[in-house]
């Protein structure tokens, strides 16, 4: 397996990187979404330029209110990051699952949610968590709020030419107290739902309530009937399982061989459920 | 890959067959067309550039326009091939009438796919369809929007 | 076009010039004849290309060999020093972590790679640990005992 | 006294696998070698119009571009090695199976255009740039469909695409009637899914042809090298096969898939000629779920009845078997003598009737794979007796107890003639289930069981106790069922003047050990150390013929040729000896490695007495010198190991996933050489049965195509799926073999896939949902959508 020919451009900083895109040409990160798609030739490209060199987009820094992760952060340094662990442990959590210690060694999260598979980890987890993406152009920076962020399927507010170079997640009270529940396809280890919830609790009554769920359809998305019906009210089994009705409401629900429609759905209801619990 | 959709235009029954038997609008709306040259009534050949998610490709093919009872129904009938797959498909058109004056359009078919992308797409192909099917009824909103403004 | 590269390969620097779409796997087994990593699949699912890249485990068939520039790799070829075996490499022997030997060499990259992160893994985190690497001969019994026999070894402990 | 027999000797081939010098085909080089890539049909089913290569022969570095056109019309097809009658008498049908489609392609995969350049990236480029026009006809992938009236047709002389229509058993009308007199009758529709075998090395071939000899070199990972030799040699090719050499380097897993002779060995090995070029073909991953061989695919009917203290009074199995396109090495023994013969199962069913329809398909070729035709045999034989329990309240272990053919060791008493054809060698059918229950804590279980039934989590507990017939060997035998070669087994022993002896095995070792348990065999038996033994195997050019390693048979045909010869070599050692020993022959025992005339202590070693057959100034007179003897083993018998395993499943009532917690397995695969190794193989057959059940499945389309050809949607077990295996076995020595033994290569496959979901559905039953079955593989989904009734 090789891909067709392109042209190999390394850049040694964001800047330069922003200058040497052209239209037809990709950014390389972590490189495990794009080169299997590359080698299998099912996509091509004539430049690709390398921004995996480029340390400063690999940090994780703990500010006042946020936590700033490079886009180039790769998934192991975000599972081993201690700022994170306290600040937003499902960040942790859910890094831990994807992939396999090789795939979380090289895949990086700007290259993840740029990518924008509909079955990754990280917007359910970006999108519970509230945070921003900052995004880097020839005319300047830009910041996205996560909401306005996965536009469809694999598709991003990311224009072409742009790069992402951080992710900020706040610090707040309800990132603190998050959770990641997957239920892994066995073979590509892909979510076919995956669940991030978040919340500040007042006992077993959440104050405030995000989440965010992948894999069930064309994009990440917040189900957010089923947080406004649940945010003041006890975590239980039965408010949940009422709140749950209408998870899927506003978004086409994706199928495959190893889930129809319907027991997506059900999964999703399911491990929602369990996540919430987890809150309490 | 099941194609299966319908979508509701402000216009008559009339007016949207006429538009969908435009070649220029049919290039229009198909998603990725960049070229589609006539090759006798309702036959063409096309050129289309697809780019989804992770897959790019440029197909080349056919597309006939076939089975055609003005102005309640039609099939196109399409042939697509490219370096990474290709898709042999019909998709059976049905235009009714719907409330309020608008007109309902309805298309159901089944694309049959090859080469690499049938094996490798499964996991996202139902996201692909829908998208595929969005975009369609976008572009002839827009067009429609556009000619009627 | 091609560019020069110079890879720092088990201890060696070994220089190269590589086409842009190049895999670091083919640069490897190809320009540097070191063909104990494998290519198993397509689509970076199965572990028998893993290598060290500045020492952590990497499917190999996922990096472009021109990305290694300047880089430190390990391969399987690496591991035993002056004769001796890696303690791995003697625990896959010694438990019988292997039969056809197609998939060993990334199963040893990748476990070598927990151990150095987790000294004393429990049977499960083996067993999540090795997620990235099929197997097709052993149903991993041997190759978790195998792994454990290492740990043991390398914490002074003999198994 | 043994050194090494029955010891857990280290592996002597694992050194070079775990330091990184293991040589298998895609690792070799040939100057001036030149790359292969094979341009395969997008269709199921097609017919090629025109083929366009003028842009690709343009393409810098491209050496060639052949097509079907551009081969001789002499050379065949590949050739099937096995033939199967329809009932009435009449053969099989056997179209052919051309190196390169010449007009219609019948699967996704068939090879249409070989471009040879001097990189494989190059052939890509290259073949990325030839247009083929196809004219796409209707393709049929189900082998039940296909065989319908009116299903498009795979090949036009193959009516009905039926291959061959057989049967075997007792007549269907007896078999009627008893199931008509049953107290109860339990029927099931099977689905055995078609598997794919993904050894982890893809296939490859390197051919070279070399003019100044006029001779051919292939390698090729092949779990079979002189057969792949004779087949090309005699069928295809029609080059002298004394000019060939075929090798079997180092193999990555074969799995049965590297049995056969696929197209592209012949197709290299004619192009190399060709070309007067060393060329290298190696499958992507891609490529290799297109063309490698699959197994199982059948579609199956079985009814077993039972009176009401539960004997089992007759069984009728009635199965459409897919074999793919084209009919590829041994495709055809798989559903019938690998399938039909184990129908009896290790029970004393009085009445058996196995009627099997061999279908063709728009799909890639089915074959051997891990158990062939005996995991599908045993799969319907468990699930039946499991599900009888169930619906007659009866302990699934007391309903197989019942029905066990009592022991017998095929010396004091009579081997066991079942109703379809086999006569078993030796069975002790109860203590592998004692000791499995033993080793599960059966009636404890139950009780947790019970405790868990209204819980989120319920568990359920599967058995299966098989028998399989393997040691794949007598040649009358299997010649009266249609093999069209031989299986018998050579082996040569080579003693070197110094005391060190070459072994030259006609088995293949792609993962087994030979290279170890046979040695342990020859050092033991000759007294000498172990590493005075080096194993030979793979080359035509040093193994004097071989009929390769498949049907658990190496160690029993295989290492029994060996140990022919270590006794002619010691028989006439010991006439040197005892002209050494101024002694008779008769006077003289054997052991550790040394010659000493009875009841003294004047002796003579086997160095002495080697060197001295090399040397031979003082010598016997009349004897030739030398000391070097082939022989070869055709068995009496197959062989016939049996077990009892019990998977123990846990259910998540709100997803369906099941998790399997414990594996136990208890195995009878007669005497053991090297403990560890057999363990190995009884591991991997485990996971390969497990992740039938669980994980593995190819899935076509309505037209033909492979829709999860690939590691991210072919699922096979990856370690965190699967428990570390409780294994345990009892002896009973095979009575045939000079070894005992009797094969442990595919025990596990055979035993484990019904015992897995068997425990789903205890645990669905148990837990009040009447799930008769749930379809392999038994997804999260499948399983919760059984209960939802």
């Amino acid at each position: 397996m090789i891909p067709l020919s392109f042209n190999y451009k390394k850049a040694n900083s964001v800047d330069e990187a922003l200058s040497m895109l052209t239209e037809d040409s990709k950014v390389l990160g972590g490189g495990h979404s794009l080169i299997p798609a590359l080698k299998l030739r099912l996509n091509s490209v004539e430049t690709l330029v390398d921004i995996s060199k480029i340390d400063a987009i690999k940090g994780i820094n703990d500010n006042e209110k946020s936590v700033t992760v490079g886009g180039g952060a790769t998934h192991a340094s975000i599972a081993a990051n201690s700022a994170l662990a306290s600040a937003a442990p499902m960040m942790a959590e859910a890094a831990h699952t994807i992939g396999d210690i090789q795939v979380r060694n090289m895949g990086t999260i700007g290259g993840s949610i740029a990518h924008a598979d509909p079955a990754a980890d990280w917007p359910a987890v970006l999108l519970a968590a509230d945070a921003n993406v900052v995004i880097k152009n020839k005319d300047g920076q830009r910041e996205v709020d996560i909401d306005q962020f996965f536009t469809g399927f694999y598709e991003t507010a990311l224009a072409e030419g742009e790069i992402i170079t951080a992710i900020r997640i706040p610090k707040t009270g309800f990132n603190s107290n998050s959770v990641y529940e997957k239920f892994k396809q066995p073979a590509s280890r892909f979510a076919i739902v995956g669940v991030a919830a978040c919340g500040e609790m007042d006992g077993k009554t959440p104050k405030s309530l995000r989440i965010g769920i992948t894999g069930l359809a064309e994009r990440a998305f917040r189900p957010m009937e089923v947080e406004k019906a649940l945010i003041g009210k006890e975590l239980n089994e039965a408010n949940i399982d009422a709140a749950l009705g209408n998870i899927a409401d506003g978004v086409s629900v994706m199928a495959d061989h190893y889930a129809s429609e319907k027991y997506r759905t059900h999964l999703a209801k399911v491990y929602t459920k369990r996540a919430l619990l987890r809150l309490v | 890959m099941l194609v299966k959709g319908n979508h509701e235009f402000n216009i008559s029954k009339e007016m949207l067959w006429s538009y969908l038997m435009d070649p220029e609008v049919l290039a229009k709306i198909t998603p990725g067309i960049s070229e589609l040259e006539p090759t006798g009534e309702d036959s063409y050949n096309t050129i289309s550039n697809m780019k989804i998610g992770p897959v790019k490709g440029s197909f080349k093919g056919k597309l006939n326009v076939i089975d055609k009872e003005e102005p309640s129904s039609f099939a196109i009938d399409m042939e697509q091939l490219s370096k990474i797959g290709n898709a042999h498909g019909k998709i059976s058109m049905k235009i009714s009438d719907a409330d309020n004056g608008s007109t309902n359009l309805a298309f159901n078919g089944d694309v049959k796919l090859s080469g690499m992308i049938a094996r490798m797409g499964q996991r996202v192909l139902s996201g692909v369809a829908n998208l595929i099917i969005k975009e369609v009824f976008a572009s002839l909103e827009t067009h429609i929007s556009e000619s009627t403004a | 076009m091609k560019h020069k590269i110079s890879v720092n390969i088990n201890g060696k620097q070994c220089e190269g010039e590589v086409e842009g779409r190049e895999l670091l796997v083919n640069f490897l087994r190809e320009h540097q004849s070191l063909t104990g990593t494998h290519i198993g699949c397509d689509t970076s699912s199965c572990g028998a290309c893993t290598i060290h890249l500045n020492g952590a485990a990497t499917k190999s068939c996922t990096v472009l060999a021109v990305q290694a520039d300047g880089a430190e790799v390990t391969t399987i070829e690496g591991m035993a020093t002056n004769g001796e075996l890696h303690p791995l490499q003697a625990g896959f022997k010694e438990e019988h972590g292997l039969q056809c030997g197609f998939c060993t060499p990334g199963m040893i990259m990748t476990a070598a790679d927990l151990l150095k992160n987790n000294p004393n893994p429990s049977e499960h985190e083996i067993r999540e640990a090795l997620e990235g690497n099929i197997c097709r001969c052993t149903g991993y019994h041997n190759i978790v005992r195998s792994i454990q026999h290492a740990a043991k070894n390398m914490n002074g402990v003999t198994a | 006294m043994t050194n090494y027999i029955g010891k857990s000797v280290k592996r002597v081939e694992d050194k070079r696998f775990i330091t990184g010098q293991g040589k298998y085909t895609d690792d070799i080089k040939i100057p001036g070698m030149v790359h292969a890539y094979i341009l395969r049909s997008p269709y199921a089913h097609a017919h090629v119009k025109s083929i366009d290569t003028a842009e690709a022969s343009k393409v810098p570095g491209v050496i060639s571009i052949i097509t079907g056109a551009d081969i001789p019309e002499a050379i065949a097809g590949v050739p099937c090695g096995w033939q199967v009658d329809f009932k009435n008498g009449d053969t099989m049908k056997e179209p052919p199976h051309p190196l390169l489609v010449r007009k219609t392609v019948r699967h996704v995969g068939d090879g249409v255009v070989l471009v040879v350049a001097e990189s494989k990236a190059i052939a890509k480029d290259a073949a990325d740039m030839i247009d083929v026009d196809y004219d796409v006809l209707d393709a049929v992938a189900d082998p039940k469909a296909a065989a319908q009236s009116g299903a498009p047709l795979v090949h036009p002389d193959a009516p009905g695409n039926l291959c061959f229509d057989w049967e075997l058993g007792n007549p269907k009308e007896e078999v009627a009637a008893a199931l008509a007199g049953a107290h109860h009758v339990t029927e099931l529709d099977f689905v055995n899914q078609r598997v794919i075998p993904n050894a982890m090395e893809t296939r490859g071939v390197v051919a070279q042809y070399d003019t100044a000899y006029d001779k051919y070199t292939i390698y090729t990972s092949t779990q079979n090298p002189h057969l792949i030799r004779l087949l090309m040699c005699a069928f295809v090719l029609g080059i002298p096969e004394h000019k060939v050499r075929v090798v079997g380097p180092d193999v990555g897993g074969g799995f049965g898939s590297k049995i056969f002779h696929y197209t592209e060995e012949a197709l290299l090995v004619w192009a190399s000629k060709h070309l007067n070029l060393p060329i290298k073909w190696s499958s992507d991953r891609s490529e290799a779920f297109l063309t490698d061989a699959h197994g199982r695919d059948h579609a199956s009917n079985a009814k077993m009845g039972f009176d009401k203290d539960g004997n089992i009074v007759a069984l009728q199995a009635t199965t459409y078997a897919n074999l793919g396109a084209y009919l590829s090495t041994f495709a055809p023994a798989v559903p019938t003598y690998l399938h039909g013969t184990l129908m009896q199962g290790l029970y004393t069913t009085p009445k058996v009737n196995v009627d099997v329809k061999g279908v063709f398909t728009h799909t890639n070729a089915v074959d051997a794979y891990r158990g062939a035709g005996r995991p599908e045999a045993t799969y319907l034989l468990e699930r039946l007796l499991d599900l009888g329990a169930l619906e007659m309240d009866m302990d699934p272990t007391e309903l197989r107890r019942k029905n066990f053919i009592p022991a017998f060791d095929g010396v004091e008493q009579e081997g066991y003639q079942t109703q379809v054809a086999l006569q078993y060698d030796s069975g002790n059918y109860e203590p592998v289930l004692d000791r499995a229950l033993e080793m599960v804590g059966y009636e404890n279980f139950r009780k947790e069981q019970a405790a868990a039934a209204s819980s989120n989590k319920i568990l359920g507990i599967g058995f299966s106790t098989y028998i399989e017939a393997c040691g794949i060997a007598p040649s009358a035998v299997v010649g009266a069922l249609g093999a069209r070669a031989g299986l018998f087994e050579s082996a040569q022993v080579r003693v070197q003047p110094t005391g060190k002896v070459s072994v030259y095995t006609g088995s293949h070792s792609h993962g087994q050990g030979h290279e170890t348990t046979f040695a342990q065999i020859v050092a033991d038996r000759m007294g000498i150390p172990l590493d005075d033994v080096e194993i030979i195997h793979g080359d035509s050019d040093s193994v004097a013929f071989g009929m390769g390693t498949y049907g658990s048979r190496s160690l029993a045909v295989g290492g029994s040729a060996i140990v022919k010869s270590i006794d002619k070599v010691l028989e006439k050692g010991a006439k040197v000896a005892a002209h050494l020993l101024e002694s008779s022959v008769d006077d003289l025992d054997y052991a550790d490695g040394k010659w000493t005339v009875k009841g003294t202590d004047k002796s003579v070693s086997f160095g002495d007495v080697s060197l001295t057959a090399y040397v031979p100034h003082n010598y016997p007179e009349g004897l030739e010198p030398g000391l070097d003897f082939s022989s070869f083993y055709d068995p009496a018998n197959f062989t016939y190991p049996f077990g009892a395993h019990v998977a123990i499943v846990e259910i998540d009532k709100e997803t369906g996933a099941v998790k399997l917690k414990r594996f136990i397995a208890v195995d009878d695969v007669g005497n053991v050489i090297n403990p560890m190794i057999v363990d190995g193989q009884i591991h991997g057959g485990l996971a390969q049965g497990i992740g039938q059940a669980m994980y593995e499945g190819a899935l076509f389309d309505d037209t033909g195509q492979l829709i999860n050809g690939s590691y991210m949607d072919y699922c096979m077990p990856r370690a965190d799926a699967l428990p570390s295996f409780e294994i345990d076995r009892t002896v009973t020595p095979c009575p045939h073999n000079p070894l005992g033994v009797k094969g442990a290569g595919e025990a596990g496959c055979i035993g484990s896939t019904p015992a897995v979901v068997n425990a789903v559905v205890d645990a669905l039953w148990k837990a009040g949902y009447k799930v008769k079955d749930v379809p392999m593989p038994m997804t999260p989904e499948r399983v919760w959508t059984a209960m939802q009734g």
